[in-house]
């Protein structure tokens, strides 16, 4: 078992390392395959573990090595597979090996298709990193390291340069990526020092430890620990207001949107409080502010969706948006749901974000919708695949999104945190609306994409195979909720339904269904024939500008944090450091200088000064015995 | 061989002066094959070293002027071991990696020198005999920096000398002070830190004896506001000169904190963490800005060691062992990231003679090699886990966080505001279309310049993948040492806030 | 008696002295010192210090000023001499606070009465046998040391005085170009 | 009133007082050293007063050797007088600064 | 008139000894210039040798605390050391002679006589607690030394000669009327008697103003001998206008005879707690130090800088004479013995570049611009030089940072941490200037028309006498100790 455990681990990191050695050689066809196959060993140790802890029920845990010992602290690398972990494993090597081989498609043209390798398996190594850890630290590395794997993959096409905000809403992949870093950066601090509570508290940062003596924590600290981690978490999964840079982050390849943005590294914060339930399920003040704050995020990132040209940038949204649905779960302590949904999101949303790369290689990379349309007839399969995962996502019954966004929205009801369901079965209705707003504007209507001359065609076969197990779970994934639930609930609570809930249950289902199927409608009506702008709409619409400028929430972090820093720190450095502080040191010297320059005039050569000096010399010391005197 | 010491000083110095002897033309080879000789002789100081042994190893003692106290007295233990050896690292690939073409005879002599004296103060045990060494070592970096620096050499080497200069005068005093008090008390004059160990102050003697330490150290550290030599000095000293200063000088005075203050004065040291945090944080965040708002892609580096500097800092005023343990390696850490950086900066600087960011641009592409070892050293620098760089920042603040909280976080923006200003440093010279036409021929690197870096690298990830060999001896010595802190603490305050670790305690 | 000579005599001193300090002509002042001298001489015998009053007319009055004389002729000094003097109150300032402090430490114990003979020091300020005994006794090293001061003094004065000084071997002053400089100095 | 040792010191701290006035005005160097004549001769008095009032040889003895002092000086200063005279043709001191600062 | 009698043997004739062999030295050269004219130089620097190796001999054979000569010579540990001191600073001084050009001063044997007057001088204030020998010898010294001054025979030297001069025989008058101020209320000259004499009285008001009074009138003395601020006003011009040796001779030799007198009369003061003039000395003794720095800072010429080093140096010493503790007493001989080697180098490093032309500025004969480069022409002069700047600095090892370090401990031992602070931070402007002179030679270009200048005046005993003061400068470590303890030792044995 431990050997699988290990295989799962390192078998991205050899592939990882493998095309690191071709990284500046060009296009070598191997590395893309053998990163795919190993990427792919990694997924069928996976899934073995899962089968096996299924059947065994037992966790299976390993320490490879000590990492550090200082003090009374002692951090060893070690990693558990457990349920959750073996879930989440399955789900991130299924969908890297997925991305690898589709990538080997996407990437055929790129001159740097070997470091794209080596980075994109470097991610799958750092997210099973960050799942398996054992402990906090061990979580801690690879949640840095899926977030430098982000900024290597968002920057990958470095080379292009910083346009304005009009231009590149992005600026520029560089610059998109670091700002994924830095904002990630602030959430980490968060999540850093919510690992020296723990640690300071209770001596240890590994789960099973920590999780066993929450107990001996007044509530105050748990509350405290609590936050902290969830402005980890917050950074990570881009909630409100660390989100901008998710969007932004866009700019990478689209595969690695499909993995990273789309799939799994967002969700690791989702994961983290998933696996911290013992310490949330203490603390529901913090878990309802969590679901707050996800629920508030599902139908603000929704909002921005609606509007938005940009193709992808319409996934992300989506994106953000699930991620505050399984926030509002876990929030409000339905772990298992939140994990659920966390799941299936990932089946259909990278299967939407591939299909979004087919279209994009179709129409040469342009990715304003307005000028795409009719697709349908060269793209047959894209379509099927993006219609299916929009579908998923809308929450159609029998895809997977439909069981899970269903059960949050019970969970919701359940609660009596009506305002939670209302917002979210709100946001369920404005999904279904862009999600096929976006269908319908790539696939129907007249074709746009001539006026910028593409010549759209239907991706290569082994990529559209390769889409196919995504669609085939996004697809029965739901038929499995009860299975998954019998499943992991060996370590995550229960959650069970009230009486009453389960009394509402279908009137809920049919209300929640009734507004995804309006969105859907809403989006045939006005785009399923065909583009008609009303540009006086776009143009003087205040809420439409707000919602296509990202409640200018980018340019308001530009002006209030970004600029006034800069023109902080070169305030610092002109004005402070080298006015005040080295002038200050400088000074001195120069008074010191001045000073001699001024007592050598007394040197002025004349015999008579010096006697008159010699002279001045008795009395100076006689006022100088004279003062003493007095003094004492 | 116990007298192993005594040979990892006097081998470069008399290599050095042999070094006058040896034709221009093979200086390199010889410069780089002694340096070599001395690296493996460190090593083997650390293979023979008895890492389960917290005290000082290798001692030798022979009286200079009884009169007076003064003895030549070496000894090692875990928290000079390492710097010692990144002494011998440092100087090694430094030679190596050499580009200068004037005088190269005498910058390896010089360095051989510095050697010397950098090595003395590491495993000094004498006060004055470390203080010899300590203010001998301005002497060969004020030629270095002098000789071959940048435009505005002169100015640099001099304040660098005489501000770290005028520090260690009053540290002088404060030295002096102490060994009369010590006299006062046994009767006896001594210079060895291990008989001023026994020495119990009265909490008013130690205060002002703490600062006049504090002053000779802050300035070689350097701690805001004593700062600005440091970005002078870099700025215009030849990349070897960097490296060196950045990798090893700094270090004399944190290792100061460590070996003297700490010890020394336990409950100054404990009434006096408010304003020494304050000053680290303002160097942690302040420096970090400034940075961000330089030009020059060396002055960057310059101040970020300032803002590292602070980390490490606070890790040693956490007073507990998980901080000092964590800034003793990050002082390793410190050295070996910003050394490399200073390296790769005069990488760019030997094939473009600017430093200027707005001269580059776009070099990723030109320069694939140098952008990778570049960027895993930006990584290491804003302490990416599994580099070198985490372990240090981590257990340091991790350290302090037992103190304070709210200035842990405050601190905390380090990982912040150096990804800020290390990642733009990184989107300015290497990302984005390659702009200016006098880079497109730009050559990546050679294999001397490999040769240098390729072990930083190597470095930076075993040991930030397994910190054990390193962590652990450091550990031991830390722990002793806290121990003897708490042992000696008078105060209420500082016995509460010394805090001995668990399997200390029990072993007592 | 004493008393108005000694009034008499300080105040012609004083007077004296303050010619020899003030005045611009040389021959003046010196002429005022040599008489301020003698009288310095007189207050020695008013005081009963018969020897040194001897040897302050001897050696001061005679030697001293006679060397003075003929330094004077030699610099042709009889003509008015032109200053450009410092200011005077600089001058007064210093010298008047000079005066103040020393009157200030003489006068402020009254030493009139407390100064008595601590020391069994050598008795008999006034009998010049006493004086021979004490100087060729107890005085006998600094009586030879001022011997030798006084060779030297000679010497000095000699060498200082003579031709041979005239022409400097340990420096040339010219105004040629470096480069010829340069030439003699590699000779 | 009898003349007591006071008047004598008086007196002799006047008169070095008048020669440091001499000093500190002269420009003459000769007349310069004119002054500093006067100045010895002041501790002259007030070495022969104190010593004839405590009847103590040694006060006398100190000034005979000032006046020893005195005569040496004289000769070492006339021959450094003449020394520039020859080079300066003057006697001013104001002349002699180009050494300064 | 009857006899006086007095046993030959209580005279202790032995103490006089090392006098008499100097005084024999400069007599037997006169003697040799009379019957034999126009010898080589090299004879008279050989025989100066010989009479100086002779009296160290003699002095070293004196066993210290006797008096002799009717109490007049006082030989003890103090007067051992001083005399100890200004023999070896002269024997050091003496090969400078021997250039390889030719200079006025040194071609005159007469220059060799009076250089032994003015030793023979400056022994007996070492050797003397009587004011009369002290004044008598200091005045021969003196007078010996304008002579020598003036002997170099430049503009610049005759100017010095007549401000040292002018300003020592005012410096003599105050001398004289301190003197009589301390005679007045004690009654005798000798200065054990006078300590004495004041213990009996001390408290007597009208016995401490005159006391005091007199001790300011000797500080004036003694400052201007040791060239305290104000008093300093001659020292750099004295020190630029004489050769380079005499000036570095005057910055020691003459300076420790008044030390040691300095240590003799003030000792009494300290001893009785008088603390208006222990304040006094420390004041002047900062303000020396500090103030001589930043004017050495400013300067453009090395040997003006080392002037004003100079100056500062004895203002740092100077403190030491204000703490009265034997360590404190000690320290100032240990500062000056190897003040002596570095500055005496220091200064010969000049003398070695020496040369009659002024190429490089009309006045200045060693501008700093004169050694720019110089590491590139003669790289081993070069580093010496830098040895003696860096010693100078206080920088470890080199020898004065011995001296340094144990001033220091002096002080601190005796409680005064700010004055420790302040003579510690003055350090740090001093370095400025000794580094000044290394950069020149070390970080500049060499100017073109150099060539051999640096080497001008190069003879081998000049590289003997830079040799011996470079290894005494860089091998200090080995010998601080037995120098310590020994120089404790006879301090200890004076009673100081």
């Amino acid at each position: 078992m431990e050997n699988l455990v290990y295989i799962a681990l390192f078998a991205p990191l050899v592939s990882s390392l493998f095309a690191a050695l071709f990284a500046q050689k060009p296009k070598i066809q191997l590395v893309g395959i053998v990163t795919s196959i190993l990427i792919g060993i990694s997924l069928l140790a996976s899934v073995t573990l899962l089968l096996d802890i299924h059947e065994s029920g037992k966790a299976v845990s390993v320490t490879l090595m000590d990492w550090i010992q200082a003090g009374d602290m002692d951090i060893k690398f070690g990693f558990t597979v457990d349920q959750v972990t073996a879930v989440m494993m399955s789900v991130v090597t299924l969908v890297s090996t997925v991305v690898h081989v589709y990538s080997n498609y996407y990437m055929e043209s790129d001159k740097s298709f070997n470091r794209f390798f080596s980075y994109l398996s470097a991610f799958v190594f750092s997210m099973m990193v960050l799942v398996m850890s054992d402990n906090f630290l061990g979580l801690f590395i690879g949640w840095e390291g899926v977030g430098v794997c982000s900024w290597l993959l968002i920057g990958f096409w470095y080379e292009r340069k910083d346009e304005t905000r009009d231009v590149n809403p992005s600026i520029s992949p560089s610059w998109a990526a670091n700002e994924a870093f830095i904002m990630n950066r602030i959430a980490d601090l968060g999540m850093l020092v919510g690992i020296f509570m723990i640690y300071w508290n209770l001596g240890t940062v590994k789960y099973s430890e920590v999780f066993a003596h929450l107990d001996q924590l007044s509530h105050g600290m748990l509350v405290g620990i609590g936050i902290a981690l969830f402005i980890g978490a917050m950074g990570k999964s881009a909630q409100f207001p660390l989100h901008t840079w998710l969007a932004d982050a866009m700019e990478g390849p689209t595969p690695v949107s499909a993995l990273i943005h789309a799939a799994t590294m967002v969700t690791a914060g989702v994961y983290l409080v998933i696996r911290a339930n013992p310490l949330y399920s203490q603390i529901p003040e913090v878990g309802y502010f969590i679901a707050v704050v996800g629920t508030f995020v599902a139908i603000f990132a929704a909002s921005m969706a609606l509007v938005n040209r940009d193709l992808k940038r319409v996934i992300a949204y989506s994106t953000l948006s699930q991620l505050g649905y399984m926030f509002a779960a876990a929030g409000l302590g339905a772990y298992w749901v939140a994990l659920f949904h966390l799941a299936a999101h990932a089946f259909f949303k990278a299967l939407l974000f591939i299909g979004a790369g087919n279209v994009m290689h179709a129409m040469h990379d342009e990715l304003d919708m307005f000028k795409m349309g009719g697709l349908k007839k060269q793209m047959g399969w894209t379509f099927f695949y993006m219609g299916l995962a929009s579908l998923a996502l809308s929450g159609i019954y029998p895809l997977a999104g439909f069981f899970s966004k269903d059960t949050i929205l019970e969970v919701a009801f359940n609660e009596h945190t009506y305002g939670i369901w209302f917002t979210l079965w709100l946001t369920a209705g404005l999904t279904a609306f862009y999600s096929f707003r976006q269908v319908f504007l790539v696939f129907f209507g007249d074709e746009r994409y001539h006026e910028i001359g593409a010549h759209p065609h239907e991706a290569k076969a082994y990529a559209l195979w390769a889409m196919a197990p995504l669609a085939i779970l996004a697809v029965i994934f739901g038929f499995y909720k009860e299975d998954f639930v019998e499943f992991v609930t060996k370590l995550l609570p229960a959650y069970e339904m009230s009486e009453h809930t389960h009394h509402m249950v279908w009137i809920l289902t049919l209300v929640t269904t009734a507004i995804a199927l309006t969105g859907i409608i809403v989006a045939f009506i006005k785009y399923s024939k065909g583009l008609k702008r009303d540009l006086n709409f776009e143009q003087n619409n205040k809420l439409y500008k707000l919602l296509y400028n990202q409640y200018y929430i980018p340019v308001l972090y530009e002006k209030a944090f970004a600029k006034p820093y800069k023109e902080l720190s070169d305030i610092a450095w002109q004005e402070i450091d080298m006015q005040v502080v080295d002038a200050t040191v400088d000074g001195i010297a120069k008074a010191v200088e001045t000073t001699g320059d001024v007592s050598r005039r007394a040197q002025n050569g004349n015999l008579s000064t010096y006697l008159k000096w010699m002279a001045a010399g008795l009395i100076f010391v006689t006022l100088i015995t004279v003062i003493s005197v007095v003094i004492k | 061989m116990s007298n192993i010491l005594s040979v990892l000083i006097f081998f470069p110095l008399i290599a050095g002066v042999f070094g006058f002897f040896v034709n221009k033309n093979s200086i390199r080879v010889y410069g780089i094959v002694v340096a070599a000789a001395e690296f493996l002789l460190s090593l083997w100081l650390w293979m023979s070293f008895d890492t389960t042994d917290a005290g000082m190893q290798f001692v030798e003692k022979i009286s200079l002027i009884p009169e007076f106290g003064i003895s030549y007295y070496l000894g090692v233990d875990g928290i000079s071991l390492f710097i010692v050896i990144l002494s011998t690292l440092m100087t090694l690939l430094g030679i190596v990696a050499l580009s200068i073409k004037e005088d190269l005879k005498n910058m390896i002599i010089t360095l051989l020198f510095l050697e010397v004296a950098m090595i003395g103060v590491f495993v000094s045990l004498d006060v004055i005999l470390f203080y010899i060494f300590w203010e001998f070592s301005l002497v060969p970096m004020l030629y270095i920096i002098g000789a071959w620096g940048g435009p505005k050499k002169l100015y640099a080497a001099i304040k660098f000398f005489i501000y770290t200069f005028a520090g260690s005068l009053v540290m002088l005093v404060g030295i002096l002070y102490l060994a009369y008090i010590y006299h006062a008390t046994t009767g006896v004059w001594s210079f060895s830190l291990t008989d001023w160990y026994g020495l119990l102050l009265p909490t008013d003697v130690q205060t002002i004896l703490f600062w006049a330490f504090f002053l000779g150290f802050a300035i070689k550290v350097p701690m805001f506001p004593f700062h600005t030599w440091l970005p002078y000095a870099h700025g215009q000293a030849p990349t070897v000169g960097s490296v060196i200063l950045a990798a090893v000088l700094l270090k004399m005075g944190s290792y100061g904190f460590v070996r003297f203050s700490l010890p020394l004065f336990p409950d100054a040291s404990v009434a006096f963490i408010l304003p020494i945090a304050i000053l680290a944080i303002i160097m942690i965040i302040y420096t970090a800005m400034v940075a961000y708002a330089q030009k020059d892609m060396k002055q960057v580096i310059a101040y970020s060691s300032i803002s590292h500097m602070g980390v490490i800092i606070l890790g040693t005023f956490a007073m507990n062992v998980e901080g000092i343990s964590g800034s003793i390696f990050q002082m390793l850490s410190h050295g070996i990231v910003s050394g490399a950086l200073f390296m790769l900066v005069g990488v760019i600087y030997d094939r473009r003679h600017t430093k200027l960011m707005s001269e580059f641009g776009g070099l990723a592409k030109v320069m694939p090699t140098y952008a990778t070892i570049f960027v895993v050293m930006t990584m290491a620098s804003v302490g990416l886990p599994l580099t070198i760089g985490f372990i240090g920042e981590y257990l340091s603040l991790a350290g302090f966080f037992k103190v304070s909280p709210i200035m842990t976080i405050l601190a905390g923006t380090s990982i912040i505001v150096g990804a800020v200003y290390m990642l733009s440093v990184v989107k300015k010279s290497f990302f984005g279309p390659l702009a200016n036409p006098e880079n497109e021929k730009l050559k990546d690197l050679d294999s001397k310049e490999l040769w240098a870096l390729v072990p930083l690298v190597a470095i930076v990830i075993w040991l930030g993948v397994y910190p054990k060999p390193v962590l652990e001896p450091i550990d031991n010595s830390t722990k002793a040492l806290v121990q003897l802190m708490h042992k000696k603490a008078q105060t209420d305050k500082a016995k509460k806030i010394i805090l001995v670790s668990k399997d200390a305690k029990e072993a007592k | 008696m004493e008393t108005v000579a000694f009034y008499l005599f300080s105040i012609l001193i004083t007077g004296l002295f303050l010619v020899t300090a003030f005045s611009r002509n040389i021959l003046y002042a010196m002429s005022a010192l040599a008489a301020g001298m003698v009288l310095i001489s007189g207050l020695f015998f008013i005081m009963g210090a018969d020897f040194l009053g001897a040897v302050q007319l001897v050696v001061y009055s005679g030697a001293v000023m006679a060397l003075y004389a003929f330094g004077m002729m030699f610099f042709d000094a009889t003509r008015d001499v032109k200053e450009k003097n410092s200011p005077a109150g600089i001058v007064f300032l210093l010298s008047g606070i000079s005066a103040v402090i020393l009157v200030a430490i003489f006068a402020a114990p009254k030493i009139g009465e407390n100064i008595k003979a601590l020391v069994t020091g050598t008795k008999g300020a006034d009998n010049p046998h006493v004086i021979g005994e004490v100087l060729f006794t107890k005085y006998l090293v600094p009586f030879e040391v001022a011997a030798v001061m006084l060779l030297v003094a000679m010497i000095a004065g000699i060498v200082l005085a003579s031709k041979k000084m005239d022409e400097s071997l340990s420096e040339i002053y010219i105004d040629a170009d470096p480069e010829t400089v340069a030439k003699e100095e590699q000779k | 009133m009898t003349i007591g040792l006071t008047h004598y010191l008086v007196l002799s701290a006047i008169l070095f007082a008048v020669g440091l006035a001499g000093v500190l005005r002269r420009k003459n160097l000769l007349m310069l050293f004119f002054a500093t004549e006067i100045m010895l001769n002041a501790a002259n008095i007030a070495f022969a007063a104190i010593s004839t009032h405590i009847g103590d040889l040694s006060g006398q003895m100190f000034a005979l050797f000032i006046i020893a002092i005195a005569a040496s000086e004289v000769a070492v200063g006339l021959g450094l007088l003449i020394l520039i005279y020859k080079k300066y043709g003057t006697l001013d001191l104001d002349n002699l600064s180009i050494m300064k600062g | 008139m009857a006899p006086i009698n007095f046993d030959l043997s209580s005279l202790n004739l032995v103490t006089m000894s090392p006098m008499l062999v100097t005084l024999v030295g400069a007599l037997v050269i006169l003697c040799i210039d009379l019957i034999k004219p126009n010898l080589d130089k090299t004879l008279y620097v050989t025989l100066a040798m010989l009479t100086l190796f002779i009296a160290i001999g003699a002095n070293l054979s004196l066993s210290t605390n006797q008096r002799g000569l009717f109490d007049t010579i006082l030989i003890d540990g103090v007067s051992l050391l001083g005399q100890l001191l200004i023999l070896a600073g002269s024997m050091l001084f003496i090969p400078l002679a021997l250039t390889k050009r030719k200079f006025h001063d040194f071609s005159y044997p007469e220059f060799f006589s009076l250089f032994l007057f003015m030793v023979f001088g400056f022994q007996f204030m070492a050797a003397s607690d009587n004011l009369i020998l002290i004044f008598v010898g200091l005045e021969t010294g003196s007078l010996a030394l304008y002579t020598l001054i003036a002997m170099h025979n430049t503009r610049l030297a005759h100017e010095a000669a007549i401000k040292y001069f002018t300003m020592g025989a005012m410096a003599a008058g105050f001398f004289a009327m301190g003197a009589a101020a301390i005679y007045a209320v004690t009654g005798s000259v000798e200065i054990f008697s006078i300590a004495a004499v004041m213990q009996e009285r001390q408290n007597e008001i009208g016995m401490l103003i005159p006391v005091i009074g007199g001790a300011l009138f000797m500080i004036v003395a003694i400052g201007f001998k040791v060239s305290l601020i104000p008093f300093h006003m001659w020292t750099p011009d004295t020190y630029e206008g004489a050769s380079a040796p005499m000036a570095g001779y005057m910055s020691i030799v003459p300076k420790v005879a008044m030390m040691v007198v300095a240590i003799r009369l003030f000792g009494v003061y300290m001893e009785l707690d008088i603390k208006v003039v222990k304040m006094a000395i420390i004041v002047l003794a900062v303000v020396t130090t500090t103030a001589a720095n930043m004017m050495a800072l400013v300067q453009e010429d090395v040997k003006r800088m080392l002037a004003y080093s100079s100056i500062s140096h004895a203002g740092f010493v100077m403190v030491a004479i204000a703490l009265d503790t034997t360590k404190g007493y000690s320290s100032i001989f240990l500062y000056y013995g190897l003040f002596l080697f570095t500055n005496l180098g220091a200064f010969a490093m000049l003398w070695i570049s020496r040369h009659k032309y002024n190429i490089h500025h009309d006045r200045f004969h060693h501008p700093y611009s004169k050694f720019a480069g110089m590491i590139k022409i003669a790289p081993i002069p070069a580093v010496i030089m830098a040895v003696f700047m860096l010693s100078l600095a206080g920088v470890p090892p080199f020898s004065l940072f011995w001296g340094k370090m144990y001033v220091l401990s002096a002080i601190v031992d005796s409680g005064h941490y700010t004055v420790a602070i302040i003579m510690a931070l003055n350090s740090a402007i001093a370095v400025y200037y000794y580094l000044k002179l290394i950069v020149y030679m070390f970080l500049k270009s060499p100017a073109d028309n150099q060539g051999k200048v640096v080497y001008a005046n190069r003879a081998f005993s000049l590289e003997l006498v830079i040799g011996i003061a470079a290894f005494v400068t860089i091998t200090s470590v080995f010998y601080i100790n037995p120098l310590m303890s020994f120089i404790t030792d006879l301090v200890g044995a004076s009673g100081y």
